[in-house]
């Protein structure tokens, strides 16, 4: 059963950052497109409803949630202690972290090797709170710190690198592996992937109803293979996770 | 330096359907949060010059707040903050096929409730403009001042304040803007949404650059056209200048 | 007493601690012209203003008509009144500034019925009709469309005293009104002014037109430092001045 | 609504160290976009004035365009559309112990290439505000023009627009914020940063909006004091408060 | 020829279509005074400013000490001189004008050294001798560190003529020196010309004081619509006037 609400206008209102490719991102047309995109459409399908995308800095999508501009977050949000005490989050893919770099830099196996480096992130991502970590690491071996810029959206920080304005990009490893090819000879994987984390759809506390809604489409897309043709569709195999209990 | 000369002018003179939803976004939101503002401003200056003290300090105290802070916070303030608090939130309003969704309501009450602080400060001054004979004379013919302040005051304040509220509609096309961090698809985050997708983003943003001087140009215009037919009319005491700017005859 | 229009009695009346009015007191009946003369800062604009309440007095009582003017009576102590009643007194006093104060954002006709259709209630048809004919009184039944930028200061006051009339008051209060006109302009408005006289209304009338005093004073009353000095018949005045700053002034003026 | 008051004190009366370094950050680029603003602002109002049209065109231009756009574009075009198109990017700057970074500079820049625009304006007025015969005077003197404007003009054109620059710089701090979109760690952006781990948005907000309030009224406060020591000095001529103005003694 | 000090021949001044000046010739000899007279509008305030070229002329010369003002003559065509030079040769000029024009943000003292000190690379301290003397002279030698708008207009005048003193000018202009002041005022004004007058400054004046001109002037010159109607010695104009014009402004001022 739907929350009433939801029932009622026959739409799910997801919050999302919508400029992170390929996870979604705005067509030159502004039409929002990409892997989230195209599981948050067939979850709404499955339910019975139209999904509606509302685009925000990734830095406001919980407050956003919280504040009930929308029923959702589906914005490759991953799923952390530190989040889970606020929200809900219902997985559905694993995602990575990477380090992107101008071709012909040096690689970095860590990242403490980015010591005394300009570093770009998005304000509120994973990459920021890591990249935090590295420094505290980084002080206690009396090394310069990872000097940190964080800019409210991706194609900033993504442009600060491509013009050398920063060193290095910390971002999603799906983002880095999309622009690596997207726009070939600009950006270069610092390494391989690291940090593996489980990703979720972000729902309010108590929102019982809509959880158990998204579970169930979850499972049946899994099932009736949609959910792998949209993983597919977008070369990100590795992303995927089983079926609980499967 | 390489700059797509082609891709310029196409984006300058056939702009996507995209950009030009933008466009009306960012004139919808400008003149909204205009009005708001004109509502709200002529009472808050009635509020600010009240001899009550119920009146004039919340008055003065929202003015205070609203000048005192900047834009880009109360606008994340209003979107975010209430409704995080469980105080205001925004949802969508339909009427028909138009859909006003939440941020953009947001936006439009932010830009509005901000720029209220400052009509009130230009409706103050326009009414303290005026000549106090005027008042004085309305109410030794025996009116109330409701009457004076409608028929007498206020369209002399009005021919007085024109041009400075044409200038704040000025600033408010440019802050209009500053909706685009709680995700309203105005020119800006129009312009931001291509270049993610592009690259183009000296290009873009000198074809966005070239929007607003047209828009604020215009605008400008217009302004030079008001005051050359107020400057006429103050000469010749003329009737349909007047008339036109009195909005309302007796 | 039943023709007693207006009274006041020992009327103080201070700007910050300056005494401004110290005990005035005058009745004027019904049907009189009053002159005032004073000094510059005799306090003679305060009078008139206190009379139609636009300015507030500290002790004393003025009444018009027999209405008790911009306060209440409660067991003795005035009470200031609230502005709804303070303007409805007003209509009972006509007044004509020194500066016209014309409404500037209304023609000439639109003044003169603004507040009559506003404050009377009465339909445009009724108060135009009023309007034109104190217009032709005036002699400025052309310029009924005009707007008061495009008058002469002559042709304001006119129209300002066409204005004050339409409200068809009982007394009407001058201050000055042909200080702030080019010479050639006074006559123009006094012979309006005299011609009220000849009808029979009320004023009040501060100026410093001696010669105009003269003739159409039934009474001059002189002010000298917040206090009437001297109140009588311009015969008297002119002829056997009693006090010595009504000689002075007599003598500077005219 | 639930307001977590014990957070609320705690972020107003001892806050983050990262939040008092974005205090400090907010002055910087203030205090500096004015510095260049002030700087721009003289020499531009000045061509601006010029009777040769190859001073007179460029500064109107650049006038127009800086007035014409809204300075969040301005700020994007700066830090990333120059970069983009080669011609301009930013390095960090690093003097001893005390770095600049490259989106620091740029905000500062671009902030005071938009504050230059008003300055010139404000400059342009000034010195037209100068009564004449003291230029007059001064060339019957045989001084030419750059010293007449050095010793004469300037002098008093300061003194008329020292408040109007006092409001400019209000307005400053609080057009600070925006540079937040180019990632540089103001109050703003710090606020946005520890809000997407706390989601306490409304007493973040609420502190961020208070010690914008403490910034503009101490400022305010600055300013209403120089004007009454400039009330003063007008009416006794006081040698003091007119040589602190002017800055420099002949 | 030695000892003509300025020479005007046939200047010509537009405003605009308006000829201000037309055709304007006169000679003023070293240690001479000259009173300038005319009805309003007839150009006289404009001729004292061409004469340090705070105005431009359409034609003609005018020279001070020999240089050619304003103007350089290449092959007999006069085009208009570098500012810079320009402001050298207005330091053989000195101006007095109407409303003083004081420097607002400078003393007394400064007022009278900035150009001594600026112009002439004078140092502070002999600038300040010369302008402490001045100062004496004038009768405000108190008034050193006293700024401009606490001075009585008289005061403000007496300074400014000390202000243009100190550049020790070859001629000095006044331009209706005391009409700005309150008639107690003149008097002092006066005094302080007419002993620059008694120790041989050459100088040309325009004022309405008519005692004066005749007690001061060598010569008078009577302009009516920018041109020279008549020019000579006070005694012959005052007693025998050729042209109508002097007649009626020596009646009317008289
Ligand atoms: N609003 C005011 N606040 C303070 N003092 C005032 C005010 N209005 C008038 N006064 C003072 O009250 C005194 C009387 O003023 P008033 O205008 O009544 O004199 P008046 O007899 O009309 O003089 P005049 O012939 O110059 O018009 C003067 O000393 C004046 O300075
Ligand atoms: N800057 C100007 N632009 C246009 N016309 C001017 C200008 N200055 C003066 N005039 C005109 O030139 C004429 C002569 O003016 P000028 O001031 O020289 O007369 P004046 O003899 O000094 O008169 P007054 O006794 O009133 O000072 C007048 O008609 C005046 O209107
Ligand atoms: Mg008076
Ligand atoms: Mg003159």
């Amino acid at each position: 059963a739907l929350p009433p609400a939801m029932a009622k206008s026959k739409t799910i209102r997801f919050c999302s950052a919508i400029n992170l490719p390929p996870m979604e991102f705005m067509s030159p047309q502004t039409k929002p497109e990409g892997v989230d995109i195209d599981l948050g459409d067939a979850l709404a399908k499955s339910l019975g409803l139209k999904a509606v995308y509302i685009n925000m800095p990734f830095a406001g999508l919980i407050p956003a949630l919280l504040a009930d501009h929308c029923d959702a977050i589906i914005s490759q949000l991953f799923i952390k202690k530190s989040r889970l005490q606020v929200i809900d989050e219902i997985p559905y893919m694993v995602s990575h972290e990477a380090v992107l770099l101008k071709p012909g830099a040096p690689k970095v196996p860590d990242l403490e090797a980015l010591s005394g480096k300009k570093v770009a992130t998005v304000t509120g991502t994973t990459a920021t709170v890591l990249l935090d970590k590295a420094n505290v690491a980084l002080k206690a071996a009396g090394k310069p710190p990872i000097d940190i810029v964080a800019f409210p959206e991706n194609t900033q920080a993504l442009q600060q690198l491509q013009f050398g304005q920063v060193a290095a990009y910390g971002v999603a490893y799906e983002t880095a592996r999309y622009y690596v090819h997207k726009v070939p000879g600009q950006f270069a994987m610092g390494g391989p992937p690291y940090f593996k984390i489980a990703t979720g759809i972000g729902l309010r506390k108590n929102d019982t109803a809509l959880n158990q809604a998204l579970t169930g489409a979850l499972a049946t897309l899994m099932k009736n293979g949609t959910y792998a043709a949209i993983f597919k569709k977008w070369d990100l195999g590795i992303d995927m996770i089983k079926p609980e209990g499967g | 330096m390489h700059f797509d000369w082609p891709y310029f002018w196409h984006q300058l003179l056939e702009p996507d359907g995209a950009f030009l939803q933008g466009l009306w976004l960012t004139i919808l939101i400008s003149v909204g949060g205009q009005v708001i503002g004109l509502v709200i401003g002529l009472p808050m200056a009635l509020a600010r010059r009240s001899a009550s003290v119920f009146l004039m300090w919340p008055a003065r105290f929202y003015i205070f707040l609203m000048r005192g802070t900047p834009l880009l916070v109360q606008i994340v303030f209003i979107y975010t903050g209430l409704a995080a608090a469980g105080i205001l939130r925004f949802h969508d309003i339909t009427a028909g096929p138009f859909t006003l969704s939440g941020n953009v309501q947001a936006g439009i009450l932010a830009l509005g409730l901000n720029e209220g602080a400052y009509m009130a400060e230009i409706f103050r001054a326009g009414i303290d403009a005026v000549d106090r004979g005027q008042t004085e004379a309305a109410k030794s013919l025996g009116m109330v001042p409701g009457q004076i302040l409608r028929f007498v005051v206020l369209p002399q304040a009005l021919r007085i304040i024109l041009l400075p509220i044409g200038n704040q509609f000025n600033i408010m096309l440019k802050n209009s803007t500053l909706v685009s961090v709680i995700g309203v698809s105005e020119m800006l985050l129009v312009t931001e949404t291509i270049n993610s997708a592009t690259f183009r983003t000296f290009e873009l943003y000198s074809v966005l650059a070239l929007y607003f001087l047209a828009l604020t140009s215009i605008w400008g215009g217009v302004m030079r056209y008001v005051e050359w037919r107020m400057d006429r009319g103050a000469v010749r005491g003329d009737a349909a200048v007047i008339g036109m700017l009195q909005g309302e005859h007796i | 007493m039943a023709d007693v229009l207006v009274q006041a009695e020992r009327v103080e009346k201070f700007f910050g601690p300056n005494k401004i009015l110290d005990g005035v007191s005058f009745t004027v009946t019904r049907g009189e012209t009053v002159v005032l003369i004073g000094s510059s800062g005799s306090g003679k604009t305060t009078l008139l203003r206190c009379i139609n309440h636009l300015e507030k007095i500290e002790a004393g009582r003025i009444t018009v008509n027999g209405f008790l003017i911009g306060y209440r009576d409660r067991r003795g102590v005035l009470i200031e009144d609230r502005e709804r009643n303070i303007a409805r007194q007003r209509r009972d006093v006509g007044m004509v500034f020194q500066r016209f104060n014309l409404f500037a954002n209304l023609s000439v006709l639109d003044n003169i019925i603004l507040a009559p259709m506003r404050v009377r209630g009465e339909s445009r048809e009724v108060a135009t009709g009023r309007a034109m004919r104190l217009l032709a009184r005036v002699g400025l039944a052309e310029k009924a469309r005009s707007f008061p930028a495009s008058l002469s200061g002559g042709q304001q006051q006119r129209v300002a005293i066409a204005r004050a009339l339409a409200m068809e008051p009982a007394v009407m209060l001058f201050d000055e009104p042909t200080s702030a006109l080019d010479p050639e302009m006074v006559g123009e408005v006094l012979a309006v002014m005299r011609g009220l006289a000849q009808d029979g209304m009320t004023m009040m009338i501060v100026t410093h037109e001696m010669g105009f005093a003269r003739q159409v004073a039934d009474r001059i009353i002189v002010m000298d430092r917040g206090r009437i000095v001297e109140d009588g018949p311009p015969e008297r005045l002119f002829n056997a001045p009693a006090h010595a700053k009504t000689r002075a002034l007599l003598a500077a003026r005219h």
